[in-house]
């Protein structure tokens, strides 16, 4: 049986992540980065927001998207790397730096959410 | 006389050049004429030196590929008038070596069409004294799609990653890998799985789906290797979890 | 066959700027450059859940920070970058997923179609709880 | 440099990789060589439409099979043969599905069968209309998996090599480097497929220049038949793209510019709004053409730039099924012609279209020189006699090239001994080819004498004929040969020069001309295919016989004739329409 390859699962969170980058960013983007600084809306109380984030189903839902979101934008940064720069010899410092940044990323991202609580 | 049209016919002699050229013709382009006509016009009347592929002039070969104005494209089935006024350039197909003017070396889609195994794959045959193997219409519709591809090479001349990649297996040969994983007849797609998906075989394709847009026989490879990827990726993550449930 | 690999066969390389060569390939790569921006937003929003967590005053510090114009306007582009990849990866995604219902494959735009209507709900959803539903 | 093989298929289409196929599982130790001009995958039979005839279903039987290819062939068939033919066509083509070719079903998941011309059953396998494209490309895809299958693709074939009256191999130029070689085999079996270029308007591809032909002839052994051309009474104007007899088989009508389904006053049958088998629309297709050249007589015919046409009528079928069964009819008409059948009529006309003679064969595929097999377009083995009937010649390329490849594989195990003077021929070739087909630029240009020969084909070869225009043309012919001599090659690099493969093309399209005229000429009566107007009638006493016509030494072409294989169906009169 020959070997198997990470290079599935990493397809694998790259999609999950797309997905979940898709359905979930445009709308927290455009409520905080633009909605409430021009001042379309007014921003939600920080009572109200605390309330929110502290929902453990909220907390869940953000981890997922945090990590999901990084592998995604990690993957894609590097074949944009490979294809749009042709540097697919520089492959391995290459992946350090996406999937390394998604995993350090990965895990501020746990950490910010644990200790809220 | 606007009844003509140039053509800007790429050249290439390996013998002497080492650049590609482009020399000027004027052919005729009644309403009926396709590009090859064009071509086959120069070599019979102007210049018998000129160099290319054809064969069925129907769209069904798949030998006359080359790049017209830029886009890969069948020279049998694109028509000059289309290109009024013109000129219209016609160059060898994108990312394959050019041998001699409009001929390209198949040599390495060869290759790769052939490390996928395609071919119908069982663990035991038929004996032919049983008859057919049942095959639905519906299961039939499965694959029929992937079996339409005439190897033209076009989705590969318009795949940048075939172009910059040269471990990429491309296009055709993953819809080909599909068709046959997808027919209810074969029992290899574990094995093709070992090919495809432990090295670039797959993995490469950023899903740039300028394949799928060029095949002139809407094969789609693109949806083919996205639908192989999440199979593939589905396959690993059970052998991942469940390490010993493997084959 | 040794004429497979003649020195002697012209081979161009890829430019590069390959990606300019064609409108569609511009596209792609658009496409492609939007995992900085999310990468981006990411972060932002994880330096939001921080202030929200470190209380009321830093909370507000953050809605002041966001509010200068640099930020604003990287915040617009990140924006149409994700709405960018939004709209590329549901219309593609027909292509991956093929569903079968009653042997039938059930066409494309359906599909298409069912992921933008479950877009429309998961930021209807985070709209009304962000702005306190 | 040399290379030997066991065996040496000359062609990569159906009918040779059929054959390797077959030599590769049966025994696998002989290491096999297919040599082809294109890649075997574009090879001719990829364009094949229809279907591929063979008896499955219970209410039908091999005797009507082999009496309606008998009757077809206007008693010209060996019925030995055929026989044999029709029992293992169905074999042949289950073998294929059992190697993955897509045949359409029947929604219980049984093969599909339909109707064809001349055939009194439904019995041909089909996949949609574009079955020779999924059989090519299955065989090819099935011969990938074994390793004693070398191929050299784009090689052309200019000589065989002979010793003795025994062929030991070929001399090929690899098109890519411009190499000539010499490879050597035990046996050699030519599947180089049909000669319908020797006309200027055919459904036939670039490639089908008649080559094994003119590679056998030259080389000692006879042609048989080759005065029987078949026209397809359906082409597209101008492209001579065919569209396939699957369309009438639908139900599809042919009607004149009056609108009348002219058939029927052929002696075709009475018309019937649905499809009636071995009648009107699907009667043999030499009579469809030949009805044609009467109605255009009769002023019947609708005048187009490309010429005279009648129109095919697919509307009443409707858009479901014609996408379903015949999407490529659709897709070649709304891409060449600017025409939706679903709509509109479909102007055709005759087209030349396959060529029922070739190198004379046993059932074996075994030529008159050891060691030399024919199979495929390219043999007469004949089943097909004086008319073939659609759709038995893909089954004809499966059935005879397993035959051929099972009999060169068994002779070359046999006969392991090589010859030393072929080594001195293949130097000799060598030269030849080298002076002869290098930069000259006084002469005329290549395309100008392949235009004459055409001209010259339809205008004495055609659908009808007549002593005097065949003896004109052979004359014309004769004369070309000579100025062929002196034709302009204007390409001097040895790196795929297609000029000179034009040129060897023209020199075997201009043998394989001269045949037909020359035999057409002696056959003083019409049958089938060939109809001549100053002996309009079948003569059983005379021409119930296979014409063998033999090349001499100083270049001209004598015939005899050889009795035709009667076992069961004595001659009679081909009756359609009852
Ligand atoms: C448009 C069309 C539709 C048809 N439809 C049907 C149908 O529906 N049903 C049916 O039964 N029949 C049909 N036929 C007929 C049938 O397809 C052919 O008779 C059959 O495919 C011939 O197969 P082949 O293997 O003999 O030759 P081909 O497939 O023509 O192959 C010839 C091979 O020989 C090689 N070759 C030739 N010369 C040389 C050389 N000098 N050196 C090296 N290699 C050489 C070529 O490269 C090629 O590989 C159709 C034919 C046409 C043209
Ligand atoms: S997938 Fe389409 S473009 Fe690619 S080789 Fe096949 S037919 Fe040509
Ligand atoms: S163009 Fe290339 S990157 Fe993938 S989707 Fe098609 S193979
Ligand atoms: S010549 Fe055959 S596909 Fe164009």
């Amino acid at each position: 049986m020959a070997k198997r390859t990470i290079e599935p699962l990493l397809w694998l969170l790259f999609s999950a992540g797309g997905v979940a980058s898709a359905m979930l960013i445009p709308a927290l983007a455009l409520l905080f980065g633009v909605a409430f600084p021009l001042g379309w809306l007014s921003p939600p109380s920080h009572e109200h927001l605390l309330a929110v984030v502290l929902h453990p189903l909220t907390r869940l839902v953000l981890f997922f998207l945090f990590m999901l979101s990084m592998f995604h934008s990690a993957h894609r940064f590097r074949f944009t790397l490979y294809d749009g720069l042709q540097i697919k010899h520089l492959n391995e410092v290459v992946n350090l730096l996406c999937y390394g940044g998604a995993v350090v990323g990965s895990v501020l991202g746990a950490y910010l959410l644990w200790q809220i609580g | 006389m606007n009844d003509r049209i140039t053509m800007q016919v790429a050249r290439y002699l390996p013998e002497g050049d080492a650049e590609l050229s482009y020399q000027e013709y004027e052919v005729p382009y009644p309403r009926e004429w396709v590009v090859l006509d064009g071509l086959n016009y120069i070599k019979d009347r102007l210049d018998g030196s000129l160099s290319y592929r054809w064969s069925c002039r129907m769209g069904i070969c798949g030998s006359c590929g080359m790049t017209v104005n830029g886009e890969p494209k069948l020279t049998c089935a694109t028509f000059l008038a289309d290109y009024a006024p013109g000129p219209v350039r016609i160059e060898p197909l994108q990312n394959f070596p050019v041998i001699r003017d409009l001929v390209v070396d198949t040599g390495d889609f060869m290759r790769k069409l052939t490390s996928v195994k395609p071919w119908l794959i069982r663990e035991e045959e038929k004996p032919l004294s049983e008859g057919e193997h049942l095959q639905t219409p519906a299961e039939l519709d499965q694959y029929k799609q992937y079996s339409m591809c005439i190897n033209c090479m076009l989705c590969c001349a318009a795949c940048p990653v075939y172009g910059l990649d040269s471990e990429f297996v491309g296009p055709a040969a993953i819809a080909l890998a599909q068709r046959y994983n997808l027919d209810g007849r074969d029992q290899g797609s574990k094995l093709r799985l070992d090919v495809l998906s432990d090295h670039e075989g797959i993995w490469g394709c950023t899903f740039v789906g300028e394949c799928s847009k060029v095949c002139p026989e809407n094969v789609d490879p693109a949806g083919a290797i996205q639908r192989y990827k999440l199979t593939a990726a589905m396959d690993s993550l059970k052998s991942f979890l469940m390490p010993w449930r493997g084959s | 066959m040794y004429t497979n690999y003649h020195p002697r066969w012209h081979r161009k390389p890829m430019s590069t700027y390959w990606w300019l060569e064609r409108r569609s390939y511009l596209a792609f790569i658009l496409r492609e450059v939007s995992s900085v921006f999310i990468a981006w937003l990411v972060v932002f929003l994880m330096l939001l859940v921080r202030a929200v967590g470190r209380g009321d005053a830093s909370y507000q510090q953050f809605l002041d920070w966001s509010a200068r114009p640099l930020l604003v306007v990287l915040n617009i582009v990140s924006l149409s970058f994700v709405v960018f990849h939004a709209i590329t990866w549901f219309n593609l995604a027909p292509k991956a997923m093929v569903v079968y219902v009653r042997q039938r494959p059930v066409p494309g735009h359906l599909i298409a179609a069912s992921n933008y209507l479950a877009w429309a709900v998961a930021s209807g959803l985070v709209a009304w709880l962000v702005l306190g539903g | 440099m040399s290379n030997h093989h066991d065996v040496l298929l000359v062609g990569g289409g159906g009918a040779g990789l059929r054959a390797a196929i077959e030599i590769a599982e049966t025994n696998s130790h002989l290491s096999i060589a297919v040599v082809s001009k294109v890649y075997p995958m574009r090879s001719h039979t990829v364009s094949a439409e229809g279907g591929a005839a063979g008896v499955i279903r219970d209410d039908d039987s091999l005797d009507e099979h082999a009496y309606d290819t008998i009757s077809g062939g206007d008693w010209l068939c060996d019925q030995d043969s055929v026989e044999m033919f029709v029992e293992e066509a169905p074999r042949e083509l289950l073998r294929l599905e059992h190697s993955g070719c897509p045949w359409s079903r029947e929604p219980d998941g049984q093969i599909a069968v339909r109707a064809f011309g001349g055939m009194k059953n439904k019995r041909t396998w089909f996949a949609a209309d574009k079955t020779g494209f999924h059989m090519l490309h299955t065989l090819f895809q099935t011969s990938l998996k074994y390793k004693s299958v070398v191929r050299y693709d784009e090689w052309f074939v200019t000589k065989l090599l002979v010793d003795d009256g025994r062929v030991y191999g070929v001399v090929a130029i690899e098109l890519m480097s411009g190499r000539i070689e010499a490879i050597t085999a035990g046996a050699v079996i030519l599947c180089t497929g049909g000669c319908g270029r020797v006309f200027p308007f055919t459904t036939n591809a670039n490639i089908k220049n008649g080559d094994g032909m003119s590679l056998a002839y030259r080389a000692g052994a006879p042609l048989a038949d080759m005065e029987f051309i078949q026209y397809h009474p359906t082409g597209l104007p101008f492209t001579g793209i065919l569209i396939t007899e699957a369309t009438r088989a639908e139900g599809g009508y042919l009607i004149n510019k009056n609108g009348d389904r002219y058939l029927q006053d052929y002696g075709l049958g009475k018309p019937e709004p649905k499809p009636v088998l071995r009648s009107m629309e699907l009667g043999p297709r030499d009579r469809l053409s030949q009805a044609f050249v009467k109605e255009v007589e009769k002023g019947h015919a609708v005048d187009t730039d490309f010429g005279p046409v009648v129109h095919l009528d697919l509307r009443h079928l409707g858009e479901e099924l014609i996408n379903r069964k015949l999407p490529f009819v659709r897709e070649l008409c709304l891409k060449y012609e600017n025409i939706d059948p679903v709509t509109e009529l479909i102007p055709v006309r005759p087209v030349v279209h396959y060529m029922m003679g070739g190198v004379h064969t046993d059932m074996n595929g075994a030529t008159s020189l050891a060691g030399l097999y024919a199979a495929g377009e390219v043999a007469c083995v004949s089943i097909n006699g004086a008319n073939r009937l659609g759709s038995n010649s893909l089954s004809e390329i499966l059935v005879f090239g397993a035959r051929a490849g099972r009999a060169a594989a068994e002779y070359a195990s046999s006969h392991t001994d090589t010859s030393t003077a072929v080594l001195a021929q293949a130097a000799d070739e060598r030269n030849r080819l080298q002076q002869r087909f290098t930069r000259k630029r006084s002469g005329e240009r290549i395309a100008d004498l392949r235009d004459e020969m055409q001209k010259t084909m339809e205008q004495s070869a055609g659908i009808y004929r007549s002593g005097e225009s065949l003896s004109q043309a052979a004359d014309t012919l004769h004369e070309l040969q000579d100025r062929f001599a002196s034709v302009t090659i204007e390409d001097d690099s040895r790196t795929f020069n297609t000029e000179r493969i034009s040129a060897l093309e023209l020199a075997y399209m201009l043998d394989v001309a001269e045949t037909i005229v020359n035999s057409a000429l002696r056959r003083e009566e019409s049958r089938g295919a060939h109809q001549r107007t100053d002996f309009p009638a079948r003569d059983d006493k005379r021409y119930l016989a296979h014409t063998l016509i033999h090349r001499e030494p100083d270049g001209s072409c004598r015939v005899e004739y050889l009795p035709v294989t009667i076992t069961r169906w004595p001659p009679a009169e081909r009756i359609y329409g009852t």
